[in-house]
């Protein structure tokens, strides 16, 4: 078992002709994942690599694939439109890579996924994988292996960075899944925290959070209200210059600063371990299960 | 990217919020030009991208054109927060019956914009938060529907009991939030929104952040970017596609993707290092990237060992390499540089490196090590 | 029993200092409406007639008094406002009597309303009344009486005259509900119906249509599948000129002309009683009853 | 309210539809100098609210301008469906390669205004939607959200193969619907929409109609009123704050509510009569707007016989009566006048008319029957 994807995960590519998501087609193709179309608006009737059909729109792709998940490669610009186009086709969880979309479409995007009942994963985030089965996204393949530990993070590289050290340390992951840094995103914390509390094959959750707003600590009580499984996490920015960005006036809505100190006590309230270091994981997962 | 003071009373103006005029100087001379047009008192402020500019003297009351170009000439070159007021905003004095706050955000929590207004204005929002909260009202906007008269109207009754006053307070709000959206705003402040003795409620302050993901469709936006007003090196990194903020310390930090650039530097402080930098050099590898960040921070006296840590997804570690070299060729470092790589062609970006004489290791917790000893004069294991 | 008010409905009217609002409060009053509060901006503190609080806001008048209901009567400019502001201040039943709101307006604040779960009847319409108990909205509250006859209807004065002459045959009324004729409105011919059939007290239903659009054909559908209580309908514009205001091109829409022969024989179809005049419901209703 | 041609393709120009040249005349001389102005061929197109003015003769196709004035001349003071044309749109020829048809409706079922495309365009739209409704896409946008980038595309791939013209199809949707929104349409139509042998993407002919209800909002829009192109009794109507439709019968019918004025004429068809007209005073009251009402019925000769219908609610029936003694007594009617009243002061109503010779009934039935038996030459009951 696994979240959100398995093996029978039927994915289409929007932007499968562009630089990064023909490269990712490619990476995915590999690794195993189901990739039953393309979309590129004007090349309707081609095909990529000379098997995936490519379509004019998302919903001539489902209508003719029937795929369930849709993985996003289309330019910032761009980007909102592809998201509800793939909601309002009928596709149920849609993972959205692309960087850099304004967090203003985002509060239009958001409740238009929603609606729809579809799954939004990102934007701006490196995507998903249970690894030997599918991968939708980035993550490089390799430094995965098929285990026990759930992996979720708002980071990118520093996902990379956890889950090469588990494999290393022989733990494989039921499923590894970014989230995403940006401010309006569409899987939260909770709703990874949730599956995996459900899903049979994962152990143990490691959680990887970030300086800025409150949703660590809003997992933390989630954690300690809801979950079974042991949690260890880690917060990244320790270090970080406060009020380079939104700061201090998003703090006085949400109540929180958004600091590694406040988040780790929220950690530490919640029982949740404290990785103080990335090669911290494996020796604190270890000790918990 | 922020702007100034008086580039948001214009796009402010440009929905009809009532501002005092006024008109931007980079010389004493147009200041007292300025001030002789609008007559009266004027007030000189400093623009600047940072907070607190009265305190620092940045702010000043003018009774004559004479004392503005005075005021002005004193106000010009001032260092506020490390940053130096290369303008000045002209404007008309208004007399204060009272003084409110009026704010927007975009809220991570509810994922909408959210309206922060608030009896208690001219002073820092920021503490009436901590010690006072039920003096702000938040009121968070559904951008699918937009403000809504009966939410103006509600904002305006939080700040006045008198209903002209709540009535012109709440066609601000839709001026302001009108200013929000069109702008891609992730900030759009009124501090403070003053009602002058006459009755009239204007705006005195403006404060917007526009949202960077915003500026591809927003060229105009873009083009009220003053790099005069932006750390030297900051605005040299973005030039080259980086994401960089200096800091105090003296391990300079090159890393991919802003998880793990943070989670380094948290490791460098972890060691007893001090990070001199926060650098992404972003997900497509590109040698070129390399080579800026190097050149960015070698130019700060203060980096004592540079810290590579790329873990190739997306990005080529033989890329990163390549740049490596490239740039310490063109530029010989004069500092120890400790490279960590692993990932997408980590074979032959080991290869690349050992052949022009580096070496790597591909393990984090080591590497960090390493450059928080050589940063501390020690020598690398 | 009743559909959608009944004594103990709590009201408030927005608008209430108001040339109409004034008016049709006062004669609420008069009938026995629970009228609890009203609101105009700017003259919170003050009250009507002495007795009845005005509010700020409609969040303010639901705060102090708990209403479950508003009636609208503002200009049409604000209308779109006023319906929102009462969905958002938590009121369940919003009964909108302004006429002349822009039809875009409706398309956001039908969603809207929709969305706060609140229900919306009009706008553009008598409101309702249920004999004896409560009436909200401007039906005339002598020309009723209570009853068992369930009275639903697109008109307003056409109402009265079915009602006049119910009432006139000693039928009173269950509720008499006057849904608007505007284009897009909040409570439909089959949300009524749907009520009436679950009402105990309601024993039978008069429906007055009028040509245009399809909702009568869907009414009648509705009727055939669900509903076990008789019914007698109406069409009123058998001799209004076709294609004078949206005819046309909203009939390709709907797949219908909207005409009066179409609606009749789609009564006809579900076995519902068509009146061929006004005075011809009493005969009708009698002899299915 | 229906607009003209000319000025539909104003908001649509407006909104950036490519659109060709052209210009209003009410003058065959006007006329010829626009075609001079614009050279080569061009159509001259009677403005009149009506469809078919092609078949009508009202559009024609002029190789010079000495041609443009001669059928400027020929068009102008036609009569088309019993409308006068005052006006021609003079616009530049194009030539056609394909034609289709796009348009929005504010559609009851869907709450939603509704895209309609088809590649059969130019030709009447609804005898596609009856004999081949699978050539139509009919695509509801939730105004929430707006049209979608996705959503234009689908629609211009419905129209077209080529991606240059689904794209240029596409932005056309975009600025069709932007003119919707902004103009408070309930329709607005692009038919047809034109692929010229360049492949360029123009709309050769458009018609937008207003929702009344939107006029207050919009005063810009009330000024594109053209009163000359309407009935003028319709016009006097609506400045008397009534709605009226003439009709071909003879019972004139003056009623208070649009359903009980259906109802009452269908009455009057059911005895054996027929209407004259729909005639709707509205809710409130008010002696004046029966005096209006009067006026216009009485002004029509094929009345034989006028019915009041009312049922007061909102109305006061006293100020009904009222308002028949007043405008009698200023016009004595020559045709004989049925009144029923109901309702709201009914008595007094009741009163008044008996104090001033009128004989009043309070039954629906008995007053449509009189009044039927009085147009056919009989005697009231």
């Amino acid at each position: 078992m696994s979240i959100f994807i398995d093996k029978s995960t039927t994915v289409i590519v929007q932007g499968i002709t562009g630089r990064d998501g023909s490269f990712h087609t490619q990476q995915m193709i590999e690794y195993g994942t189901k990739i039953v179309g393309g979309v590129t608006p004007g090349k309707g009737g081609q095909t990529f690599g000379g098997s995936v059909p490519i379509f004019n729109s998302v919903h001539d792709a489902v209508r003719a694939t029937n795929a369930n998940t849709s993985v996003i490669y289309v330019p910032p610009m761009f980007a909102a439109d592809a998201m509800m186009e793939a909601a309002d086709a009928g596709i149920r969880f849609i993972v959205c890579i692309t960087e850099g979309v304004p967090v203003l479409d985002m509060t239009r995007v958001h409740p238009f996924v929603r609606e729809k009942g579809a799954r939004l994963l990102g934007p701006n985030c490196p995507g998903l994988i249970t690894p030997g089965e599918s991968k939708v996204g980035i993550i490089p393949g390799r430094i995965c292996a098929p285990g026990n530990i759930g992996v979720v993070s708002r980071s990118g590289t520093l996902t990379y960075e956890v889950v090469y050290q588990l494999t290393r340390a022989g733990m494989g992951q039921s499923t590894c899944v970014g989230i995403g840094g940006d401010p309006i995103n569409g899987t939260s914390f909770i709703d990874c925290l949730a599956a995996f509390e459900k899903d049979p094959d994962t152990h143990a959750v490691a959680m990887m959070g970030e300086i800025g707003g409150s949703d660590e600590q809003e997992a933390a009580e989630f954690v300690a209200k809801h979950m079974t499984k042991p949690v260890v996490g880690f917060i990244a920015g320790q270090t970080a210059p406060p009020g380079r960005r939104m700061g201090h006036a998003g703090a006085i809505i949400s109540g929180s600063a958004g600091t590694a100190a406040e988040k780790i006590e929220a950690f530490e309230k919640a029982g949740i371990g404290v990785a103080r270091r990335p090669m911290d994981f494996v020796e604190l997962l270890k000790a918990r299960m | 990217m922020n702007i100034h003071e008086y580039q948001a009373k214009d796009l402010l103006r440009a929905e009809g919020v009532p501002i005092p005029a006024g008109d931007v100087a980079t010389t004493p001379e147009q200041a007292e030009a300025i001030a002789q047009r609008l007559g009266g008192m004027v007030v000189v402020k400093a623009q600047v991208h940072a907070g607190g500019r009265g305190k620092a003297g940045g702010v000043k009351l003018a009774k004559t054109p004479a004392e503005a170009r005075l005021l002005a000439a004193k106000i010009l070159g001032m260092q506020i927060k490390g940053l130096t007021v290369h303008k000045v905003l002209v404007t008309a004095a208004s007399d204060i019956a009272s003084e409110a706050y009026v704010g927007i955000i975009l809220d991570r929590a509810t994922r909408k914009p959210v309206f922060m207004v608030s009896r208690a204005g001219g002073i820092d929002i920021e503490e009436v938060a901590a010690t006072t909260p039920e003096k702000i009202l938040k009121l968070p906007i559904d951008t699918r529907f937009g403000l809504q008269a009966y939410q103006a109207n509600e904002l305006g009754f939080f700040l006045f009991d008198d209903i002209k006053k709540v009535r012109a307070a709440a066609k601000i709000m839709t001026q302001l939030y009108a200013a929000f959206m069109r702008n891609g705003a992730s900030l759009a402040e009124i501090n403070p929104l003053v009602v002058t003795p006459a009755g009239d409620v204007v705006a005195l302050d403006a404060k917007i952040s526009i949202d960077d993901n915003e500026l591809d469709r927003h060229p105009e936006l873009e083009a009220l970017r003053d790099e005069t007003a932006e750390e030297p090196s900051e605005v040299e990194a973005r030039n080259a596609h980086l994401t960089f903020i200096k800091l105090e310390g003296d391990v300079g930090c090159v890393v991919n993707g802003a998880g793990l650039a943070m989670a380094t530097m948290d490791l460098v402080k972890y060691y007893g290092g001090e990070p001199a930098n926060f650098l992404d050099i972003g997900g497509s590898s590109n040698p070129e990237k390399v080579v800026s960040a190097l050149r960015i921070i070698t130019e700060d006296p203060s980096v004592k060992a540079i810290l590579f840590n790329i873990f190739g997804g997306i990005t080529r570690t033989d890329d990163v390499a390549n740049g490596i070299v490239t740039a310490t060729k063109a530029n010989p470092l004069r500092i120890p540089l400790v490279i960590r790589l692993t990932g997408t062609n980590e074979e032959l970006a080991m290869k690349i490196l050992h052949d022009n004489g580096f070496t790597a290791s591909s393990d984090m917790d080591e590497a960090v090590k390493q450059a928080v000893a050589l940063a501390h004069g020690g020598k690398a294991a």
